[in-house]
């Protein structure tokens, strides 16, 4: 079983794979049953982990229902509406609950996350003492105060309302290199994630499948 | 036998490196099916070669390392798994070192996925790490060293709502026992409870919603496993002390695997990752070099 | 009716998780967990709503004989399939003794989950580094100052980031120097660009945000900007 | 309903004003009332154990138990001084944390703690009763018989406390200071703009290029293509990046050449028709618009990717467009636009894809570029006031770095503690 098992696995990744060489029948076939399959299996685990455990257990079977869930199942139910075009405009409803909420939560995590620590972060003294031996730390105040003009010019580069002219616009040029140079690091990085997969596949291939390495 | 072959084979493969700069730079640049054939052989021969690297512990390892030591037998840790089998090369080599770790040092795990697919790769993880003789012979047991509570449909909503009540985000665990009646969960009623907070993260939601939903708003210690796409983006966290520690992509998960002293994949990946890396390295300066040859022909024919 | 109502729940909405941030007393605390419970149960519709969508889709596909119609039935017989899987492993392993889940080593959802959908979506997602090789070697190239720059950066990344140059350097020094400067980048550069750009997508959202709640931005329920 | 109407303006201050005043009466409202604490009343020694004279750890000292801060009630904070006994050669084995409504007892357990912890949060309380704590230290071992043995030192009584939720949590004061001057900056900036003042946006590269890219399409005689990315509707990028495809579709019917939208959502489809027949209208053109030249492909990532793949190579377009949200398929696209020679402007807000446009494109619209350009383009009140808001929290932010460092530096201030909330 365990060979049948890991021929089918390689079939589908060869298949997968033979788009590499052209489009054809066989990769639209795995593609197809790609997303076949990956449909209903996130349908079943979001019907098991939080349909069935979350509202059925939790409103309906418990023996201190939680009657406020049923508003949630209706809610649920309106989406589905969309599948009838004369009705679909119900959906709006859970979907302006889900927008609504997103933008509350979003417009608070986001500003305290992502710009208040941030700034908190970006404001230390110039020089950066170790606070072990009570010297200057070279490195890292060199390093902070990379990050202190990269952050001001990089700010200064996403400001729209004034003329990037003189003094301003060379700090946003400024800001533009330490941008590329982010983009450079991201780059290398995401090189690093797609190689990864590709490996993982190929130990798949010649490990599992041929039994070729280890 | 192999390996010398595969050796003798990447040889070969690099010296017709050279012809095909030659080619490139005569204005003749190869078809891309080529350029996969480059890139297949690049992570198969260094597979079948079979050989580690030596890496150097980056900062940011050995800053999460540090943290995990300072845990203490007992502690309960989250776990969070938010990935799906694409990332699993990256992230799964992690979670099983990490669990490793964990169970020798008897931790207690919570595992918990706002992925729909997490929940099932943590149970592969542990099936792996229940290989390891010393954890085999302690004898684990489901519901008492870790449990797993499986996923929760939400996103950022799951982790708000935790930090009330993880009960109410996980009324039962994976196999339906109620929250209530697991005895590793007795104390546990939201992130207070908790002493460390790990996340394996391929994208959203993962570590910046826990960063944002959970470390900044109700003040756990988290460390985080992402992939290599995501990881540059975290670095500032990394910064503030939001993320107490960070492993970066595959580089990161054989760091990982080293410091912890538990060999396992990315470290024999590591070999494969390199060739890959140096590939693509040739190849941008192959067609940086056509370009600028291309551009000296041009300005030297206009009069 | 039909637009009043959702702006005044996305409001609510709204206003309810902004606020409770800073008032942690009910009521607010309170309706954020009821408003998360049904954010939860919504979601899980949605996603059954899209499998429903799929299906309706290949039967359309089917019944018409378009072009590409056995894949489409390729679609609704694995669909079908893995759901009959999933519910009865699911329902089964409730009725057993000890419990176990559907997602447990050996049951019949883990096979599909292990032989079928991990080689197909992770096959589907490592064909990117073919392509990202073959990006490398027809397009990067450093026509401008910043191209330039972000190539460099990315050489020293992805070489320092595997023992590659440090290995080539290692007859003249045993410091890893390649991977303290990729290292180097990471820490300083890449955390001052990306913390910059993070503080403006802070303010994105923040604004977006706003407009939403206070019903100026309405796409989302149907309505143009108005 | 329009939305510039006064009357939504005003509730939408209305709201505002609301929420502010609802705030500020939070902040005057009496702030938490911290149980008093009665540390070292009394101390019970646990029935020791026949041999554990010699084994039971030191108790912790100085057990306070006190409301936890900032919550809606329903758990108390229970904080103690490490066991001398603790000092991670084993003696102490972890803390063991008990209540009771009563000083005298019984008490029950509240929970464990690890050994080297110093605190624990019993979230089981009830805001109307009262209640003692106290906190021992344990050793445990395995006997003979492999039973676990834990003996317990002895423990103070704390208390008594109560637990309540707050009105306001005052960590968060200066959160709530910042973001109502960003909001209000933005509101009172989309307002200007409705009122229809001037708002000055800057020069974005990318966008000026727009004319010379579609100039030199019309000078070799061939096709324009504009990829929308693959995200719907409810994606920003995308609404901003239709705003930029009226301009664009603009140019086009002025030099009456052929622009294609192949698009990979059926919302998107219908949107970016509309906006192709009002740019075509506005240059008095609208029967040189036709309809295959918006067509949808498919919905899946990598079909939209190979569909648009051959169309490039059979078609070879002069100018190719990337704006809105793109993912993986980002360099497939760029790559193929480069290899047939033609001139590409992409523009996104995904940080992840960025890198591939700036090494495979001719212009970069970067990030907030993307929505600075659709603003600049669409002259529309809600885009230009927010981004002039934005400006000011940036501005305001700045000021604070520099002003901060400047303090910081010599020591007069740490500016930073006013940012960070945890």
């Amino acid at each position: 079983m365990e060979m049948i098992s890991i021929w089918i696995a390689a079939i589908l990744t060869l298949g997968i794979f033979s788009f590499l060489y052209k489009d054809n029948p066989l990769y639209k076939a795995c593609e197809a049953l790609f997303v076949g399959v990956s449909a209903a299996y996130w349908a079943i685990v979001f019907y098991f982990d939080n349909i069935y455990k979350k509202f059925y257990e939790g409103a309906v079977t418990a023996d201190e229902p939680d009657y406020f869930l049923w508003i949630g199942a209706i809610l649920g139910l309106l989406f589905l509406t969309r599948l009838i075009p004369k009705i679909g405009w119900v959906s709006r409803w859970p979907m302006a609950l889900i927008v609504g909420a997103t933008a509350g939560l979003w417009m608070v995590g986001y500003f305290v996350s992502n710009a208040m620590n941030q700034i908190g972060s970006t404001i230390s003294g110039i020089i950066v003492y170790d606070t072990a031996t009570g010297f200057v730390a070279w490195g890292e105040t060199f390093g902070s105060l990379v990050i202190l003009v990269g952050v001001l010019s990089g700010l200064v580069y996403f400001f729209f309302s004034k003329e990037h002219k003189g003094v301003f616009g060379a700090t946003a040029k400024v800001g533009t290199w330490f941008l590329m140079v982010t983009f450079g690091a991201s780059f290398g990085y995401t090189v690093m994630s797609r190689m990864s997969l590709l490996i993982g596949r190929v130990d798949f291939l010649l490990g599992d499948w041929l039994g070729i390495l280890r | 036998m192999l390996s010398t072959i595969a050796m003798v084979l990447s040889l070969i493969v690099g010296l017709s490196l050279i012809y095909l700069l030659i080619r490139t730079i005569q204005g003749h640049p190869v078809e891309r099916r080529i350029v996969f054939i480059y890139i297949g052989l690049a992570v198969v021969l260094p597979l079948l070669m079979n050989k580690t690297l030596p890496l150097p512990i980056t900062k940011d390892v050995q800053k999460l390392y540090d943290q995990l030591e300072k845990l203490q037998p007992g502690s309960k840790v989250l776990c969070a798994f938010d990935y799906d089998p694409p990332s699993a090369p990256e992230l799964q080599p992690m979670a099983v070192a990490f669990l490793k770790y964990a169970f020798k040092k008897d931790l207690k795990i919570i595992i918990m996925g706002l992925w729909p697919q997490g929940p099932q790769q943590a149970q592969q993880a542990i099936e792996e790490a229940m290989l390891d003789p010393i954890i085999a012979g302690k004898n684990l047991v489901q519901g008492e060293d870790w449990v797993n509570l499986g996923f929760q449909s939400g996103n950022e909503f799951v982790i708000q709502s935790m930090g009330t009540e993880f009960k109410r985000m996980f009324p039962k665990d994976n196999r339906h026992i109620a929250y209530g009646e697991i005895p590793l969960l007795q104390d546990v009623v939201n992130f207070s409870n908790v002493d460390f907070v790990i996340n394996f993260s391929a994208g959203k939601p993962g570590t910046t919603e826990w960063v944002q939903f959970g470390v900044d708003r109700f003040g756990f210690e988290m460390v985080a496993g992402n992939t290599a796409v995501q990881a540059p983006m975290m670095y500032p966290y990394l910064r503030t002390g939001q993320l107490k520690g960070l492993l970066g992509g595959m580089s990161g998960a054989a760091e990982f695997e080293k410091i912890l002293d538990e060999k396992g994949k990315a470290s024999t990946f590591l070999l494969a990752q390199t060739f890959a890396h140096a590939t693509v390295i040739i190849f941008i300066i192959i067609g940086n070099l056509a370009f600028f040859s291309s551009r000296k022909k041009k300005m030297a024919g206009t009069p | 009716m039909r637009r009043q109502i959702p702006i005044l729940i996305t409001t609510i909405a709204g206003l309810v998780f902004a606020i409770s941030y800073f008032i942690p007393h009910d009521p607010f605390g309170e309706s954020e967990s009821i408003f998360g419970d049904w954010i939860t149960i919504v979601q899980a519709f949605a996603v059954w709503l899209g499998a429903l969508n799929l299906l309706k889709i290949s039967f359309e596909k089917i019944s018409s004989k378009s072009a590409d119609w056995p894949y489409a039935a390729i679609i609704v017989v694995s669909l079908m399939g893995t759901l009959a899987v999933g519910f009865y492993d699911g329902y089964s392993g409730m009725a057993q003794d000890p419990q176990i889940s559907f997602r447990d080593p050996g049951t019949n959802f883990d096979w599909l989950y292990r032989f079928i959908y991990t080689p197909l979506s992770a096959t589907m997602f490592s064909m990117l580094a073919f392509f990202v090789a073959s990006a490398s070697y027809r397009a990067f190239r450093a026509r401008n100052v910043q191209a330039t720059l972000l190539l460099i950066a990315g050489f020293f990344v992805m070489g320092g980031r595997v023992p590659l140059f440090d290995m080539m350097i290692s007859p003249i020094t045993d410091f890893p120097v390649f991977s303290w400067f990729a290292d180097w980048i990471m820490t300083y550069p890449n955390t001052a660009g990306q913390r910059a750009i993070m503080i403006g997508i802070a303010l994105g959202i923040m604004s977006s945000s706003l407009r939403i709640i206070l019903g100026i931005e309405r796409s989302h329920i149907g309505g143009g900007s108005g | 309903m329009r939305l510039s109407s006064p009357n939504l303006t005003h509730n939408c201050l209305r709201i505002a004003l609301f929420t502010l005043s609802l705030l500020l009466i939070s902040l005057n409202a009496p702030l938490a009332q911290d149980a008093e604490t009665a540390p070292d009343t009394a101390v019970v020694n646990t029935e020791p154990a026949a041999d554990a004279a010699i084994l039971a750890p030191l108790p912790a000292a100085n057990v306070i138990a006190k409301d936890l801060p900032n919550d809606k009630g329903g758990a108390v904070l229970v904080s103690w001084e490490l066991s001398p006994d603790d000092d991670g050669n084993g003696k102490v084995s972890g803390y063991l944390v008990q209540r009771s409504e009563s000083k005298d007892g019984p008490f029950e357990t509240a929970g464990n703690a690890v050994r080297g912890a110093t605190k624990f949060t019993d979230n089981k309380t009830d805001d109307d009763k009262v209640y003692f704590y106290k906190v021992a230290a344990y050793f445990e071992y395995l006997d003979a018989a492999d039973e676990k043995i834990r003996i317990t030192s002895a423990a103070t009584v704390t208390g008594p406390v109560q637990s309540s939720a707050q009105w306001f949590n005052m960590n968060r004061l200066y959160v709530l200071l910042f973001m109502l001057f960003v909001a209000g900056a933005i509101i009172f900036y989309i307002e200007k703009a409705k009122k229809g003042e001037e708002i000055y946006i800057r020069k974005i590269a990318g966008i000026d290029a727009v004319d010379e890219a579609v100039g030199r399409a019309t000078e070799m005689g061939k096709k324009i293509f504009y990829i929308p990315g693959i995200q719907d509707m409810n994606d920003v990028q995308t609404i901003a990046s239709i705003a930029i495809l009226g301009r664009v579709a603009q140019m086009a019917a002025e030099y009456d050449t052929w622009l294609e939208v192949p698009v990979s959502k059926s919302m998107v489809l219908v949107t970016a028709r509309e906006a192709m027949k009002e740019a075509y209208t506005k240059v008095g053109r609208p029967d040189a618009l036709q309809d295959a030249q918006v067509h949808y492909l498919t919905d899946d990532q990598f079909g939209y990717a190979a569909a648009i793949d051959g169309m490039i190579v059979r078609e070879k377009p002069a100018t190719i467009f990337y704006m809105g949200a793109f993912f993986a398929e980002s360099l497939i696209l760029a790559e193929t636009g480069n290899s047939v020679g033609a001139i590409q402007i992409a523009g996104t807000a995904m940080p992840a894809q960025l890198p591939f446009f700036v090494a495979a494109c001719d212009y970069t619209l970067i990030g907030e570029e993307l929505f600075a350009a659709s603003a600049y383009l669409s002259r529309e009140p809600r885009q230009l006031g927010s981004l002039k808001g934005q400006d000011m929290g940036k501005g305001l932010f700045i000021l604070c770095i520099i002003v901060g460092v400047i303090l910081a530096t010599f020591d007069i201030w740490d500016m930073s503690v006013i940012f960070v909330s945890r």
